[in-house]
């Protein structure tokens, strides 16, 4: 009998420079349902109190990359989300 | 890990002297300062913050395709931190046997770190105003 | 006028000061220095001369046209006499409030600075040989 | 009644480099009929003994500027002829 896919997986979020004063925090713990994408955490993060202030598409990276919206979640990955970077 | 992420001034000649070798005759450098103006505003200091895991990860990625793409040594520093006006908050230095080597390399380091590394930028300005620069938008002042 | 030539070593932190200011914001830098091989031969050491009255000339030309055309801050010194291996031969500093601009700057500036330039270069190889270096042609032993 | 045009033009020829060693000086006087361009000095100069070793069309500088072979000379002008040049 094959292992039932898990039902929920959990991430950690990180929320960095504005997007970290927007929320008030710059880490938290997020359950998704599986399958769960980058979107679907950034959809989770904007139903927080003050998430709609954060944008619809933001940049993030999964696992200190870069990632796209559309990128599959896995249990404990660590999901950050980017305001516009300045550096250089 | 080498520290491409420092709290401390970043001083030129050991950077370009980690790239320098007697096989590679032309060294090409980028320095960024920080200006006293931002569109129009007088700046009187800012603040480099990072994502600093990933920063120091997607530096290394960067300084790797350069080296790959070119036959050039690569040295990359980023400062984070408070700093002031004519501050060096990045250095870039390639080295190679051929000059065109060494300033593409160069040139491709500095434009994908502001692209790719998650670093932001908090400016202070003369009328009291505090924003985090948005580089690929109008400037909005922070909450 | 400036003096572009010098017998002396040149100093990086010096160029590059030179051409700062809180308005610009990047500083691209160039610096050629003596390799130890040559068409794959063993350099050991090597002298550069110039007609230095037209050599003066013609870098405060170059760096003009530099300044015309681009708006940036522009430092050259290129050493003569004798060099070892590593020795730093020129530094190019140019300086804008705009990356794109430094860069081009400090790159039209070493292009010339070689194609107009009136100095010359005679390489001591490992084997023996005296070269002038003639970078249009291949190698011909000096007489 | 106009003044009547020099019958010659006298330069000084400066030497570097290979240049100066294949003709065992750096520097000469040179008396060329008027009107005299880069190239009669040249000619001028490669007709001296060991001068055929020069090249036909050497890189020429008139009075510390770039010259062209087909420029004219003036009386005292400075003449340099530039082996390959290699700075940078």
């Amino acid at each position: 009998m094959p292992a039932a896919a898990p039902a929920a997986v959990t991430v950690r979020v990180l929320l960095f420079a504005s997007y970290a004063e927007t929320l008030g925090t710059d880490s938290l713990s997020l359950t998704l349902a599986a399958p769960a994408t980058v979107a679907d955490a950034v959809a989770g993060v904007r139903a927080l109190p003050g998430g709609h202030r954060l944008p619809a598409k933001p940049l993030c990276a999964r696992n200190l990359a870069h990632a796209a919206l559309t990128d599959f979640l896995a249990e404990d990955d660590q999901l950050a989300m980017l305001p516009p970077m300045a550096g250089g | 890990m080498p520290g491409y992420l420092t709290a401390e001034p970043i001083d030129l000649g050991p950077v370009v002297a980690s790239v320098e070798s007697p096989e590679r005759g032309g060294t090409a450098v980028f320095l960024g300062q920080v200006r006293n103006h931002h569109e129009g505003r007088a700046v009187l200091r800012l603040e480099y913050s990072a994502y600093v895991e990933m920063a120091e990860a997607e530096c290394n990625r960067i300084v790797s395709e350069a080296a790959a793409r070119w036959p050039a040594a690569v040295a990359l520093r980023h400062r984070v931190g408070a700093l002031g006006i004519g501050d060096t908050a990045v250095i870039v230095a390639a080295a190679s046997a051929h000059r065109e080597a060494a300033f593409a390399a160069c040139r491709y380091v500095i434009e994908q770190v502001k692209r790719r590394v998650p670093i932001w930028k908090r400016e202070f300005y003369a009328d009291g105003a505090v924003v985090w620069v948005d580089p690929t938008a109008k400037l909005q002042p922070a909450g």
